[in-house]
């Protein structure tokens, strides 16, 4: 670890990670007591990631949470309370009791938007949201998690490349804990470093150890920043370990002793206060005061949350649909003038411009895909040549390496990538 | 219908115009899917659209139907209003799990409002076989938190596309590619819009309802002008909209007539005519005097060979045949 | 191209790519004359694609065509009035009139799967093939192909992602034609090269001038055996153009004539006429020979295509379920002992092992997700302490580069990957 | 139901036997699935199997729903008979496009048998929340190409879960999660199957039928009990299969109580009542003495807090007032 940050901001991560483990520790005693709806997942030993990566936000970044991103809400303001209420269920909960555990989002303020369970949902999400923002002037960046596991899943695909395409400000950070719920990661990818899944979008990645939180930040933060100036999407694969089973009820005995022996001795909270106290950012007087700070805080949310009713039933039976502006007032915040996106400052020249080959035309409103079979119908029906003959073509190829689209370019012997 | 002082227009030309007039009214409008810009659509319905509103505003995507839908609801949430198109309605199973959990879920469980139209052309009758002729809306009339709209005329085509965009709810809305070219109308000059959620009654009769939505709807028609000549007539009801469905209209015309068929062109099995005999059974059943029939598809695939496919696809004939039943008892 | 293969070969390669171009040009006639039902999509211009990579296949190996590859379909051994009445729907088609195109196949002899429509779902069904061929001790290998504009589709990842966990004996062909509809492929994949989506799997990929077709089939032919030696999936680019539209419906006008020009000037049978005549592997009298035999026998086919009735209405009605034996006698053809798979050889002891750090236990039946929530009622339901303790771990890490595994073995430093 | 002569178990351990027995029965039957393997599948329902069956045949996939049901639907063409678990069935809707489109059409298209089953953990009433909650069955009911199954015992589950195995369809065997450990039943100690395609009277009764599946099957039976304490008795009849659907078994059941009233935990717009409503209409119009009435889950997300998902169910209470109701006409 390096010192590069600000007093304050060793602080504060330091904090956000102390945090985040005492509200999950205390989750864990909710949980004993019964308190808790449905499963309970944990983050320990991986709260390095979530908070050095949101760390790296600014407040009008967007962010999604997965489900072991505690952390991460919890840097971008969400008070501990909305978590504790939110996996019991409780009516001042953000998502009133209709959802649990990290499930919800808050548009307006924050700028969170919700997770669901579906593994990967979140990275076109995120991408659309970082296409808006851009397209509004906001000069935002969008940020969200994925596993090891959920890095295989179709929707993970399709949004990291089309942010590609459209080099949307999306980070994406990839939580690689060598586990998927009980399939340890080799079984699931093919891949000795995560990162690699980005050379299939040409885009850039990060390999950092996500143990090691002023890693985490200054590489989120270069991420980040570098994202916001335009340069497209950009992955981190941030290499952990998940400590405890897939979620509460799992034992995880199909993991080794000696893997988790050997990441119990990196704890991220740990190594980081060693280094903290090595540079004299914190003394055991510093500790102790966030010892008592969270202690008192989470004494207070946490009765606060208990204390909170559940929802009344019939409440089940509202908000499926927005009724209209007296529910929801939608006007998207224009930090550009509305000019440049607007007739006839926006209009354009419908056209494909190729390298090296000039532009083709704009495409008339010709004959359509079924529809109608007008278009064949009127054609000659006599039994002409085709269009197409054997060896129509008779011109010499042109110089072979005129532009990189043409297949000239391409090596005529086979390229063999082994691997 | 005011469809005065208008102009006779294409049901394809109903949607461009829907398309063009609402992104000119409002820069938070866009438009994303697979060949929507230079090419101006698969059916040309965005011809002209990249031209007027440039690239920021529509967007040519890869063929990933899941990040077309993600990504507009992720601009959705940011405040704009995303139409995304599917080249083919068949396609957007590619994106179910997108659709029906987060783009449908979102605003009852964390009262996230997805301001978005997803649109594409659908249905058959057009030899385009078994992959390119898709009814899929009853996995959308199935889903809570989704507006379904299959249209039957350009002036319902270009107001209820008009209020899909003007919605605060995600909403699915079908064309069906049988009418693009084949269905003219009249369409105002001026702004308006149809209701989502009202059906309209096409024809009134007193005999029979016949209930039909989409290109059935046509067929309805003819099959009721045919009755006619019989001395049976048919009220005729156009659904527009299946969620939310207008069960007044429903049940206001089968008050009256007391003998209901529904024509759809989905496959029979769980398609919307189920939906609409538990309404009347559980709501008029004091009202009916004769079984409610349908007439609809084979659950069957589509397909591709004509007579097949004629085979498969409701007819005016079946609905004529349908009716005069009905009508005996 | 180089000289490396027998005459036989090089004449057969000669004869399905212009087999492909008539039985293609045949088909755009009936288009004309309006006999063909729905769309008709060419391969003009990427004969040596189809022809060379089917060519390398062994007959008890699998394809499954897309649209553009009836190249394939004919080296394979369907005839061409299989072609000719899927597309124009006749009751003697393969799929009797059901389905046109491409779309049939057939399991039994030529070990053909049909494709459908959406881009990118043969990968996993091909993946699934391969891994039942493996199983069944067949030492076979299954081949399919997608476009440049078609490896976006999350099932793509999902696909090939997945043959590559399991080593499965696949090679998937990637068809660069450089556009996808309207959309050039720049807006679609932000790669110079296409087959750098294998970078995300870790397996092997090739680039290969798609307009020789005797690189494409070398090519091809060493990949299949590399897969069916076990070094599983294997990815090649084929870089070519496509020179008419999409389908019949579409001038393609979008595309800069240029470029069209350039890459007529390429056209794959010219080329490769060259080559054999220079090779003096033909002659014109060869040459003739094969027009002749062509048109004999496409006259022949058409012939029987046109005079295969449309098949009955009541057809329609039949055959959405398999009605049992009488229907279907359903046997896999086993080629290995059935004793390997059936216990007590089978039998194993279900636990992972993690390189370097051994085995874990495997799991006891404890609780279940949900389902049932005795568990946790059965547990303490006092306020006692969590598992987890801030600090709790004192040891100090182990050596950090014990294994790859290890986020030890990660940079600490963060690494960068630009492009 | 010979049931006799068995032991008791679990509703899970029924589905574990299926597969234990015909895996061991069968070589060319593999299961594969998202910690399927080592870990035993994430309700233990594959428990022991990789242990005796090896690691080819019981395949720890990615988390990849696509790449598993495509996998499998490969798998069967060669002639294998894969069972393809989805871990929660709400993720099935990931793989909506491979299952429809490719799996439910290859027979009827070209020809091409798939016998393969899709099954995983379904339903609610566990507190699951909206995405470990579904009941997605009608999705597929109105796919043909598919058969559905549904079971509520341990004797069905195992039966019918045998019979899916050895069909050469593509089946789709849900599991109401809610039942895996509450529910306890006899199986017989041999092989035996269930039929597909047939429901079953689970209590016999003249004064209204009460049809039902899964887990509401029980509460039914349990709104029965309390109903003949006042003197109603609802026959009550459980359809197992969901598609094809036993219409004769409804039909003679209706024809005798005249009566009818559909329970399901699906929601209630576009649900399998509707299905059986038109069924009824057409089929047993005249035989109706009152409304066809539903008692369904609410159209809506299913909500995590215990108290909105119990508002959100269907409950003894609901189907007993429903029935009281429906025995007035
Ligand atoms: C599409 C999808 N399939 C399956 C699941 C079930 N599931 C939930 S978490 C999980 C494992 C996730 O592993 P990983 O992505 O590595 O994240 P981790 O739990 O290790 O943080 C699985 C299989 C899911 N949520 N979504
Ligand atoms: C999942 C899916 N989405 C959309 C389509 C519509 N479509 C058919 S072909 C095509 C373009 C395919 O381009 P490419 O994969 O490059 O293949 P090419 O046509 O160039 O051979 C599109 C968008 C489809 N078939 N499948
Ligand atoms: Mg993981
Ligand atoms: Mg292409």
């Amino acid at each position: 670890m390096k010192k590069e940050l600000t007093r304050q901001q060793y602080l504060d991560l330091y904090y956000y990670m102390r945090l985040n483990r005492a509200v999950e520790d205390t989750m864990v005693k909710l949980f004993r007591q019964n308190k808790i709806v449905g499963g309970l997942y944990s983050s320990l030993g991986q709260e390095a990631i979530s908070v050095g990566t949101a760390y790296a936000l600014e407040k009008k970044d967007w962010l999604a949470p997965m489900i072991r991103n505690i952390g991460a809400l919890l840097v971008k303001g969400v008070p501990p309370r909305d978590v504790f209420m939110q996996h019991m269920a409780k009516y001042d909960s953000p998502t009133k009791g209709k959802d649990g555990t990290s499930h919800f989002g808050d548009l307006e303020k924050l700028h969170i938007v919700s997770p669901i369970s579906m593994l990967g949902d979140l990275i076109p999400v995120m991408t659309g949201v970082a296409m808006a923002g851009r397209y509004l002037g906001q000069n935002i960046v969008t940020m969200t998690w994925i596993g090891d596991g959920g890095s295989s899943t179709g929707v993970f695909h399709e949004g990291l490349n089309f942010a590609a395409t459209q080099k949307a400000p999306f980070v994406l950070i990839l939580e690689n804990n060598l586990w998927a719920y009980s399939t340890p990661v080799k079984r699931q990818v093919p891949l000795e470093n995560l990162a690699d899944r980005a050379k299939a979008y040409g885009i850039s990645s990060y390999i950092v150890d996500g143990n090691d939180v002023v890693a985490v930040y200054s590489t989120a933060r270069e991420a980040v920043e570098r994202a916001r100036a335009g340069e497209g999407p950009i992955l981190i694969e941030a290499k952990s370990f998940r400590r405890l089973g897939h979620a509460q009820h799992d034992p995880a005995e199909y993991v080794p002793k000696e893997m988790r022996a050997y990441w119990e001795g990196r704890d991220p909270i740990a190594l980081y206060e060693k280094f903290l106290m090595g540079e004299r950012l914190l003394d055991t007087k510093g500790k102790k005061d966030v010892d008592e700070k969270i202690e008192t805080l989470l004494a207070a949310e946490r009765e606060f949350a208990e204390n909170s009713p559940m929802p009344p039933p019939e409440f089940a039976e509202t908000g499926v649909y927005c009724t209209g502006d007296e529910c929801h007032k939608i006007r998207p915040k224009w930090e550009r003038p509305i000019s440049e996106v607007t007739p006839p400052k926006s209009s354009v020249k419908p056209v494909w411009t190729v390298e090296g080959f000039g532009s083709g035309k704009s495409a008339a409103s010709t004959a359509i895909h079924f529809g109608d079979t007008k278009a064949a119908l009127e054609t000659e029906t006599s039994d002409t040549d085709a269009t197409t003959k054997t060896n129509g073509s008779k011109r010499a190829a042109k110089s072979p390496a005129k532009n990189s689209a043409k297949a000239g370019a391409a090596s005529r012997a086979t390229r063999k990538v082994k691997r | 219908m005011a469809e005065a002082n208008g102009t006779q227009i294409t049901f394809l030309e109903a949607i461009r115009q829907a398309m063009f007039e609402e992104m000119e009214r409002d820069p938070a409008v866009v438009l994303l899917g697979e060949d929507v810009g230079v090419y101006g659509g698969a059916f040309k319905t965005s011809e002209g659209l990249l031209e007027r509103f440039g690239w920021e505003r529509v967007i040519d995507t890869p063929i990933s139907e899941s990040a077309i839908i993600g990504a507009a609801c992720g601009m959705s949430y940011a405040g704009l209003r995303p139409i995304a198109e599917l080249q083919f309605i068949d396609f957007i199973v590619c994106a179910f799990n997108q659709i029906t959990n987060f783009v449908a879920k979102g605003h009852y469980l964390w009262n996230a409002p997805a301001p978005m139209v997803m649109r594409g052309p659908s249905g058959g009758g057009v030899h385009g076989g078994p992959f390119h002729s898709a009814n899929p809306e009853m996995y959308f009339v199935h889903t809570p938190g989704l507006k379904v709209i299959y249209p039957s005329t350009p002036y319902d085509a270009k107001g209820l596309l008009k209020a899909a965009v003007r919605d605060n709810n995600p909403v699915l809305f079908f064309e069906h590619k049988f009418l693009y070219r084949r269905i003219r109308g009249e369409v105002p000059a001026e702004d308006y819009t149809v209701p989502i959620g009202k059906a309209t009654v096409r024809r009134e009769g007193q005999h029979l309802t016949i209930i039909s939505y989409a290109a059935m709807m046509h067929t309805s028609l003819e099959a009721a002008d045919a009755l006619a000549k019989e001395g049976i007539e048919a009220e005729v009801i156009d659904l527009r909209t299946l969620l939310p469905l207008d069960e007044e209209t429903i049940l206001q015309s089968v008050r009256k007539t007391n003998r209901c068929l529904v024509v759809h062109e989905d496959t029979k099995t769980g398609g919307i005519a189920g939906e609409i005999a538990a309404i009347l059974c559980e709501k008029a059943f004091g009202d009916l005097d004769g079984p409610l029939m349908r007439v609809t598809a084979l659950d069957t695939p589509v397909p591709y060979a004509p007579p097949l496919e004629e085979y498969f696809l409701p007819n005016a004939k079946k609905v004529f045949d349908a009716a005069k039943e009905l009508a005996r008892y």
